[in-house]
């Protein structure tokens, strides 16, 4: 089989969603048993639009997007079942030359801690322009200039002073800065940012968001966001994904989404949000803690905390049920969900 | 004024004990205990801990693996090879071979074992001190530790092998085995006293440290409880390791005529004597050489499951 | 870095001090006349032990002594041995050769323990991986002189591909195989300190960041996870330079190297204690200049070092 | 091989054919080039290649030949009239004179000179004058007081070349004793600057020196204008240092050095060196014994005649020299090698030297009734720096096992570290047990194998043994004017020692060497070195 | 809520300075990290104080001086009518009693090599007069049980909890002795909405049932105002401004407060488009070179000549409403439209 990638991009005349991820499903091997990270998993993405992929820690947000960019460790992972189509080709089949082509080029990421996803033994400018050096064989002194284009780009101040600082030697914000420069180098089509604030401050986190929806604006890429910071969501996503115990449990458009949630877990994480109104009270807190992958909970992984619960949760699986269009909830009952009334 | 119900809604919220560790609350446990909890379900443990017992009933009752009298030495068979009726042949001086080996396991592990138990705990307790209490103190006991690593090796061995027991003194068998392991203790601590040091420093600024102090936790109950179990991984590795280049120094020193000597019956001395002879008669040192590389092994991989034991991660 | 630097080499002083009295000390404390085995199987007659004493200033207090050979120290003027050699000269000859082979040593016990270690740090629990401990651990366990003398007569002798004995200007080409000898005891230390950190460093992120970069795995190895992981086996090759070049003396013997150890080990042996001090001294020396060496090499390879 | 030499190994070609160079194993002199200052091997060696004696000793037979001396004559073995060959020169072109050898002599013997081999020249009248004993041992206070003279009485410059030397006493020996290197000549080079000479000496021997690079090699010329009969055959000797008898001996087998006499013990065992050099391996005879000696000033460890005879004859020297030496060393009854003038057999040892051990036990415990109890542990001290210990602990062995387990003493080899430490231990006398003791004769006579070691306060009567029929016996054999009558007397002397048994005899070095292929024709001389003139490069 | 009662902490003009040193033979300090730089305040029974800013402003510094981890370069905190900063030995064992602090990191801060038991256990056993030996394992059971944690899980160790469970572990810890006052710094930062609201709970009801004082850094502030009757707001180790809930929230003064409170993203995405945002420009400078006069005006866009000049001390100005704010151009203005 020869699957080869699609030409450049520069056509961008493909028609399908740029990158598809299809039913996807991740094991880890590990001395206690199998944990199955990732049950089913299904999104896409197109090129300018945001996904926000939404959900508790644990539920397998960050090994479906390490699968995409085939970082995983493997093992103990192990990628079980699943296409994931960047362009139509199934990246799981290419070849390891080609797919570590599609890296950087085709698809970027950042990480949560910028910190130690920086190599913390080289000057950060070095690290950006590896990517022109390996990928585009530039030499070092162009592929310098280049860094510090980008770090101006992603506004460092003094860009030029300080390509040869080290990591260590920058903000928390900049340093997400520069992890974002290294990615975009490359104009990548689509670009994963795994929880990028998650460390940072409010005002710097403003800061970074401000910048992703501009490059997003500028090169017209693909974004997948990973996090679980429903603030950041309302602000930039146009579709959102909520996963739990390894599955999507409700595809929606985001103002869909937190106007009337239609899965009980994807409701009750919008309950549990702080509010001005609701001062003085305990907040709505979902009970129970994440599922124990080792051992899933029959039926729907939820049911064991889910309000809405019934003999058919701890029985059947339910599938992804589509309400509208795009709109889906893995939910039996999720017409109870939406009307909001918990039995 | 206080709402009961406020905490025992709470209680409800408790999540059911997941699958992986089957909830007891018998007796209180330990970290040892846990330990050992684990180390019962790996298999190189057991490997490496049969080896180990069969090591260490061979050092206390070496009588119970051979009826031959290892000095007894009939000088006419010489570096016989291996037969039915010695099955390690015998040795320049005409000894069984497999006795010697079997009677030299004690010396070799008592010195291997003290002075690695002396090097971990001068190393440990001068690394964990000056990790602990850095600045000048910190300083002025690595710099200490610098002299004793500067000297020479060998001219440190013989200056206080010299000095301590110098053989006008006719020093006996215990002395000079005693010496043979501060010898190596106090040349080899300062290598132990700083990664103990850099284990203990980066435990230091961990936040459970200082946790600890916010409860009033005293400088003892410090290193003990809460920075010593967190950097053992290190120093346990680096010990068992240790322990055989010990066995080996060991030979080398009887080499050199420093190290134990003729009534003493060691490894090193067996391969130190034979060594010369490997071209007519390699079973004299081979065997021994054989025994020596399989209890190294054998603390090492004990070591190594030990210390993944450990790591609680595992657990 | 400098300025830390300045400040190291300013604490060398003391510890140079405490060491060079502390050999000085301990050296004329041992037992054994320095004259008695100068004569063959005769003793030597009063008169020539009394001419050496006075000439080596032995009837003088200890901290006398020791305020002669620091004063001498400092002039250049390492004296004569008791054989009216210059100190000095033999150092010259012996010691560029004992540095060419501790270097080598370094170089190889560097270059092989650290392949060996990431090798198996790569492949944990795989069969290289056990293959390259059991072979490292009986490296480790046998004696110097078994390996020394096991290879001087399988390569040198056997199969003839080296010379059984280094000749007196010691080329490179011949001191490859004393070199592995002398490095065999600390191979395994290092494959080790290797291995555990390049266990713990393949997880990190910035590994995974340079795979996500599309680097290739030849670059992410040997790189990006490289570099961050030679930090302890580096520490442990610097602690290790002084004794492995003190510590040459029975390889040296078996290939009969003029180097320092072998001066060394005579010169202890005939108590001809002129010499060992400087040596000694010397070895000190080195040793603390490795270790400041490796300090500083630690903030290059490690940036996050900072030097006060 | 060392210098420029390809590596030898294979190929047909004579490498050392090219420069006439050829390589022998030797090791770092102890001194420098001064031969009164010279007393150990190492040097020795070398110092043989390069200064004539008076006389040489035959390297087949031992026997005293002149060599730079035309005629040594006395009338009574008290006066000696020493003419020299004419036309001999040293290297740097001055003739050899009567003057050079009296200067040498005279200087060796000034104590302040402190010169290791000045008491060579105890027989000789006015020595007392120029060499003074510190009063107080080496250790004291005081300085000793300054000698009268720096001039022997005793030694008189006849002409160019002739001296005259006159001794306190007639000594039968003392031609024989001319061969020693202590008794060489100095050129006037040497008093202008000892201190250089001694590292780059002018010489009169069949090689001249050219360099020594201290522990790594000495290399010798061959000397054009050498007047001996025999000439060099090579062009040059690099006498090669190594620290270990195994290193050199790999060198050998792979031809890179061309002579050694040394085969280490790993080459010995099993012959094996017989199989690895072939017709290159050479076996002989040389002139040093080896006997363990009891500390007679110590109570406990001097043990009783008795107990010293049960020890000699638990010794089991056959078989230990079968097995430890591989019949590399023959055992001896006797005090005397075989090699030299004065040696009978069988021996005068007889059969105390013969292993019995029902006869051992018997005397054992002759010993105890007679009231020693010996301690539970006896060591047999060596110093641990030289290949003793396999012996040791085999004579150990064969004690205690000839001794049966109920002997209540146990015999256990232990080592001193160093020889330098073995030696003070046993010069300030403070040895506790049996200790190893060993001759290498200086010159072929069966009295330079009783005076040195068992006269009362001899130089290395190490035990300090003392017997006063066995002084005068040997004063009676040292001033017999008739050389046979003189060699009988020493025997009776020999004889004598079987009554205390203070030193008990082993066994006497065989020697074994080999070259490389390179070289044919080697002769080793009976103090178990090299003979230079004998080396020659094989025809490619 | 908050009923104006016995002061149970006083904090005034607390500075920490971490010493900048240099030099070859002997070090000579040449700076100084201004980590806390003249902080007062009152913490009154039973009452909540948020502290919120930026990383890097002095937070966790603060509550370590709070908790005598750090000794203050001047100033005092009172505890219970003693200075803390001053005691030693047995005595600042004895005040550790009253005031105890749960971490920011429920990873770190839990030995992972001691159980749950021993964790929680550790208090009654550094202070043994507390419960006798023979009762302390049930105390043990029952503060889990408070906290709302399975007690039969006392031997487990810390990974094998959830971050939210590990951050009930380090509370359990902290109210082992029940104090009067307990630190939370940072104590829900690390964990995800569903868990945090969780622990804010169980913060919330314990704090009902056992009159507990807090105070509760974050820089989430949607949290802190969940939980606080009081606000302050630090820049860069000064307090800028502190008022109750509503006063911070619906009428902040201070132009750091007021950037600060419109970057919080609000998960509600109708009108996305038309909020307003004030963005910062740069990054905060650094502590050990701070601005002078006011610290902010390095970002600040109201910024004029008498900023650098003059340092605005925190007092209650003419438009900045009815609590102090340290501007000189304090003006309150409602930023924050939606919910
Ligand atoms: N190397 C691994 N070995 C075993 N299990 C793993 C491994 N990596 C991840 N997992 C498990 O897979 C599950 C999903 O993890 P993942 O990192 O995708 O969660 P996440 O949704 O990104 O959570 P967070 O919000 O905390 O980042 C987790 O339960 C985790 O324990
Ligand atoms: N021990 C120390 N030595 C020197 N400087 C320190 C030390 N501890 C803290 N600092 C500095 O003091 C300043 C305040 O630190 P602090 O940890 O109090 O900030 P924070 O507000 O808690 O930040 P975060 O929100 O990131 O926890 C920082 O600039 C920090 O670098
Ligand atoms: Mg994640
Ligand atoms: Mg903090």
């Amino acid at each position: 089989m020869t699957e080869v990638l699609p030409e450049s991009k520069s056509d961008g005349t493909y028609g399908g969603a740029l990158l598809e991820v299809d039913n996807l499903h991740v094991e880890f091997h590990t001395r206690a048993g199998v944990a199955k990270a990732v049950n089913g998993v299904t999104y896409s993405v197109n090129a300018g639009e945001t996904l926000a992929v939404l959900g508790e820690s644990g539920s397998g947000k960050s090994v479906t997007a390490q699968t995409i960019m085939g970082i995983l460790d493997m093992p103990p992972g192990k990628i079980a079942s699943g296409e994931i189509r960047f362009r139509g080709t199934d990246l799981l089949k290419l070849p390891e030359e080609e797919r570590r082509k599609v890296r950087g080029e085709g698809i970027a990421m950042i990480f949560q801690d910028a910190l130690s996803a920086l190599n913390p033994v080289f000057p950060v400018g070095w690290q950006i322009a590896e990517m022109f050096r390996m990928h585009r064989g530039m030499s070092r002194a162009d592929a310098k200039k280049k860094a510090i284009e980008l770090m101006d780009r992603v506004r460092i101040p003094a860009a030029k002073e300080r390509v040869s600082d080290y990591p260590h030697q920058f903000s928390g914000g900049m340093r997400q800065r520069i992890m974002i420069a290294m990615a975009i180098a490359l104009d990548p089509e689509v670009l994963i940012a795994d929880e990028p604030t998650t460390a940072l401050d409010v005002t710097v986190q403003a800061q970074i968001m401000e910048l992703l929806a501009e490059l997003q604006r500028e090169s017209n890429m693909g974004l997948i966001l990973i996090t679980h910071d429903l603030g950041v969501v309302a602000d930039v996503a146009d579709k959102i994904a909520v996963m739990y115990g390894g599955r999507i449990v409700e595809n929606a458009s985001v103002h869909d989404l937190y106007r009337s949630p239609a899965h009980p877990y994807a409701k009750g994480l919008l309950e549990s949000i702080p509010r001005v109104d609701l001062k003085g009270q305990e907040l709505y807190a979902i009970k129970g803690m994440p599922p124990n992958l080792l051992d899933m909970p029959t039926g729907c992984a939820f049911h064991p905390r889910c309000p809405y619960r019934q003999e058919k949760c701890v029985t059947d699986v339910p599938p992804l049920h589509t309400i509208s269009g795009t709109r889906g909830s893995a939910c039996h009952f999720w017409r109870e969900v939406l009307d909001g009334d918990a039995q | 004024m206080s709402e009961p119900t406020a905490t025992q809604d709470l209680v409800q919220g408790v999540p059911e004990p997941s699958a992986a560790a089957p909830a007891s609350s018998g007796k209180p446990r330990s970290l040892w205990h846990d330990t050992w909890d684990i180390l019962k379900h790996r298999k190189i443990f057991w490997i490496s801990f049969v080896l180990l017992i069969v090591f260490l009933v061979m050092a206390a009752f070496p009588s119970l693996f051979t009826s031959k009298n290892p000095e007894y030495a009939t000088l006419a068979r010489s570096m016989e090879p291996p037969s039915s009726d010695a099955w390690f042949g015998f040795d320049l001086q005409g000894r069984d071979v497999f006795a010697r080996t079997i009677y030299g396991a004690r010396t070799s592990i008592i010195v291997g074992v003290l002075a690695t138990v002396g090097t971990v705990l001068l190393g440990g307790v001068v690394g964990v001190i000056a990790a602990y209490r850095g600045r000048w103190l910190d300083s002025l006991l690595s710099r200490i530790g610098e002299i004793f690593l500067g000297v020479p090796y060998v001219l440190g061995a013989i200056i206080i092998l010299g000095s301590v027991a110098p053989v006008q003194a006719n020093p006996g068998k215990t002395l000079i085995m005693t010496v043979v392991i501060i010898v190596l203790a106090v040349l080899g601590w300062p290598v132990l006293a700083r990664i103990a040091r850099s284990a203990v420093i980066q435990a230091k600024h961990q936040d459970y440290v200082q946790a600890a102090r916010a409860l009033g936790a005293g400088p003892f109950r410090i290193i003990f409880k809460h920075l010593l179990p967190n950097s053992l991984a290190p120093i346990l590795v680096y010990a068992t390791i240790t322990i055989g280049s010990y066995i080996g120094a060991e030979a080398t020193l009887s080499l050199l005529g420093i190290g134990l000597r003729t009534p003493v019956i060691s490894w090193g001395i067996a391969i130190a004597d034979h060594t010369r002879y490997i071209r007519t008669g390699a079973h004299a040192m081979l065997f021994p050489a054989a025994f020596l590389s399989l209890c190294v092994l054998t603390f090492v991989m004990l070591g190594e499951a030990v210390r993944d034991a450990l790591d609680p991660k595992l657990r | 870095m400098g300025r830390y630097a300045i400040r190291r080499l300013l604490q060398l002083i003391p510890v140079l001090l405490g060491t060079t009295f502390l050999i000085n000390y301990m050296v004329w404390q041992l037992p054994g006349d320095p004259f008695a085995a100068r004569c063959g199987q005769r003793p030597c007659p009063d008169a020539y032990i009394n001419a050496m004493r006075a000439e080596f200033g032995l009837d003088q207090p200890i901290l006398v002594q020791y305020w002669h050979f620091l004063k001498n120290l400092l002039t250049g003027d390492l004296g004569v041995n008791f054989n009216n050699v210059s100190v000095a000269s033999q150092l010259g000859e012996s010691w560029p050769i004992t540095v060419r082979l501790g270097l080598m040593a370094v170089v190889i016990e560097a270059v092989i323990g650290i392949t060996a270690g990431v090798l198996s740090g790569l492949k944990r629990g795989g069969f290289l991986d056990n293959v390259i401990t059991i072979s490292t651990l009986i490296l480790l366990s046998l004696p110097v002189f078994v390996t020394g003398f096991l290879l001087q007569w399988l390569f040198g002798v056997q199969l003839d591909l080296i010379k059984p004995t280094v000749s007196p200007e010691a080329p490179f080409g011949e001191l490859i195989v004393p070199a592995f000898v002398l490095a065999s005891l600390n191979l395994a230390f290092t494959a080790r300190l290797t291995r555990t950190s390049i266990i713990e460093n393949r997880r990190s992120d910035y590994v995974r960041t340079a795979i996500a970069k599309g680097m290739t795995n030849r670059r992410v190895v040997g790189v990006h996870l490289l570099r961050n992981s030679l930090i302890p086996a580096l520490t442990f090759i610097g602690t290790e330079v002084g004794s492995l070049m003190s510590g040459a003396i029975i390889t040296e013997g078996i290939y009969n190297i003029n180097g320092i150890g072998g001066l060394l080990w005579r010169a202890v042996n005939d108590h001809d204690f002129t010499i060992v001090v400087p040596i000694a001294s010397l070895l000190v020396l080195v040793y603390l200049l490795a270790n400041l060496l490796v300090d500083l090499l630690y903030g290059v390879l490690d940036p996050r070092i900072r030097y006060e | 091989g060392g210098g420029g030499s390809s590596s030898g190994g294979s190929g047909g070609t004579n490498p050392r054919a090219a420069d006439g160079t050829v390589y022998i194993r030797g090791c770092e002199p102890q001194t420098g080039f001064v031969p009164g200052n010279i007393n150990e091997v190492c040097g020795g060696t070398i110092n043989q290649f390069v200064f004539d004696q008076l006389i040489k000793y035959n390297s087949d037979t031992a026997a005293p030949e002149l060599s730079q001396a035309e005629s040594i004559e006395s009338p009574d073995n008290k006066v000696w009239t020493i003419k020299l060959k004419p036309g001999l020169k040293w290297s740097d072109g001055s003739p050899v004179t009567a003057k050079n050898y009296v200067d040498a002599w005279n200087y060796t013997a000034y104590s302040p000179n402190a010169q290791n081999g000045g008491w060579w020249f105890g027989g000789v009248e006015g020595y007392s004058d120029v060499a003074t004993e510190d009063p107080d041992g080496p250790d004291g206070p005081k300085e000793a007081p300054k000698p009268k003279t720096d001039k022997m009485s005793g030694l008189e410059v006849i002409d160019d070349l002739t001296f005259k030397v006159t001794l306190t006493a007639p000594e039968a020996v003392f031609r024989t004793k001319l061969g020693y290197t202590t008794f060489s000549a100095l050129p006037e080079a040497f008093f202008k600057d000892p201190k250089s000479f001694a590292q780059n000496p002018v010489t009169n021997g069949a090689f001249k020196f050219v360099k020594w690079d201290h522990n790594s090699q000495i290399v010798v010329d061959a000397n054009p204008d050498y007047a001996g009969t025999e000439k060099p055959k090579v062009k040059k000797i690099v006498y090669k240092m190594y620290k270990d008898d195994d290193a050199a001996y790999a060198d050998l087998v792979s031809n890179n050095l061309d002579f050694t006499e040394l085969i280490p013990p790993s080459a010995l065992a099993g012959d094996k060196w017989k199989s690895d050099l072939g017709d290159r391996a050479i076996e002989g005879q040389q002139g040093v014994i080896q006997t363990v000696t009891f500390p007679l000033y110590d109570k406990e460890f001097g043990g009783n005649a008795d107990f010293r005879k049960a020890v000699s004859m638990a010794i089991d020297r056959k078989t230990i020299t079968d097995k430890i030496f591989n019949k590399g060393r023959v055992p001896l009854d006797g005090w005397i090698s075989p090699l030299v003038d004065g040696y009978k057999t069988p021996g005068a040892c007889g059969e105390l030297c013969a292993y019995d051990p029902a006869k051992a036990k018997e005397y054992l415990a002759k010993a105890k009734a007679a009231g020693y109890t010996p301690p539970k542990e006896f060591p047999i001290w060596y110093n641990g720096d030289a290949a003793h210990k396999e012996w040791v602990d085999a004579t150990a062995n064969s004690i205690n096992q000839a001794f049966g387990p109920d002997a209540g003493v146990t015999f256990v080899g232990k080592a001193v570290p160093t020889f330098a430490e073995f030696r003070d231990i046993i010069t300030s006398h403070k040895m506790k047990g049996l200790f190893r003791t060993g001759w290498q004769m200086d010159y072929p006579h069966i009295e330079n194998f009783l005076n040195p070691l068992f006269k009362t306060g001899a130089g290395s009567n190490d035990g300090l043994f003392s017997d006063k029929e066995l002084d005068a016996k040997l004063r009676e054999a040292d001033t017999a004017t008739d050389p046979a009558d003189s060699i009988a007397k020493y025997q009776e002397a020999e004889a004598m020692l079987t009554k205390e048994m203070n030193a008990i005899p082993l066994w006497s070095f065989g020697l074994q060497a080999g070259t490389s292929k390179w070289v044919t024709g080697v002769k080793v001389t009976p103090f178990g070195v090299l003979d230079p003139l004998s080396i020659a490069i094989k025809e490619a | 809520m908050a009923t104006p009662s016995e002061v149970v902490l006083e904090v005034r003009d607390l500075v920490k300075h971490f010493p900048l040193t240099q030099g070859i033979l002997y070090k000579r300090q040449v700076g100084a990290i201004k980590a806390v730089d003249g902080i007062s305040f009152d913490l009154h029974r039973g009452e909540t104080l948020g502290i919120v800013g930026e990383s890097g402003c002095g937070k966790s510094t603060l509550a370590k001086l709070l908790m005598a981890l750090e000794r203050p370069t001047s100033g005092k905190v009172v505890v219970n009518g003693k200075d803390i900063t001053t005691a030693k030995g047995s005595e600042l064992k004895h005040m550790r009693r009253n005031i105890q602090m749960v971490m920011q990191d429920p990873y770190t801060s839990l030995n992972p090599r001691m159980t749950v038991g021993d964790i929680v256990g550790e208090p009654f056993e550094i202070h043994s007069g507390v419960v006798p030996k023979d009762g302390r394992r049930k105390r043990v059971q029952e503060l889990l049980e408070v906290v709302g944690l399975n007690p039969d899980h006392i031997n487990r160790y810390p990974h094998q909890f959830s971050g939210g469970q590990r951050q009930r572990i380090g509370i359990a810890r902290g109210l082992a002795l029940q104090p009067e006052i307990i630190i939370c710094d940072e104590p829900v930062s690390a964990l995800d909405v569903s868990i945090q609201a969780q622990v804010m709970n169980l913060l919330d009801g314990l704090q009902k049932e056992f009159n507990l004082a807090y105070i509760f850094i974050a820089h989430d502030l949607s949290v802190v105002r969940h939980i606080s009757d009081r606000v302050g707001v630090m820049y860069l180790g000064k307090m800028v401004e502190i008022g109750t809930d509503n006063q911070i929230y619906d009428r902040p003064s201070h132009p750091y407060t007021q950037a600060l409170l419109s970057a919080v993203p609000v998960p509600d995405p109708e009108g996305r488009e038309q909020r307003e945002r004030i963005i910062l420009q740069g990054d905060p400078p650094s502590p050990a070179n701070p601005p002078s006069g006011c610290r902010f005006r390095t970002r600040c866009w109201k910024a004029q000549d008498i900023c650098a000049e003059q340092e605005p001390l925190l007092e209650i100005r003419a438009k900045s409403g009815d609590h102090p704010s340290a501007c000189h151009f304090a003006e309150a203005s409602d930023v924050v439209h939606v919910s």
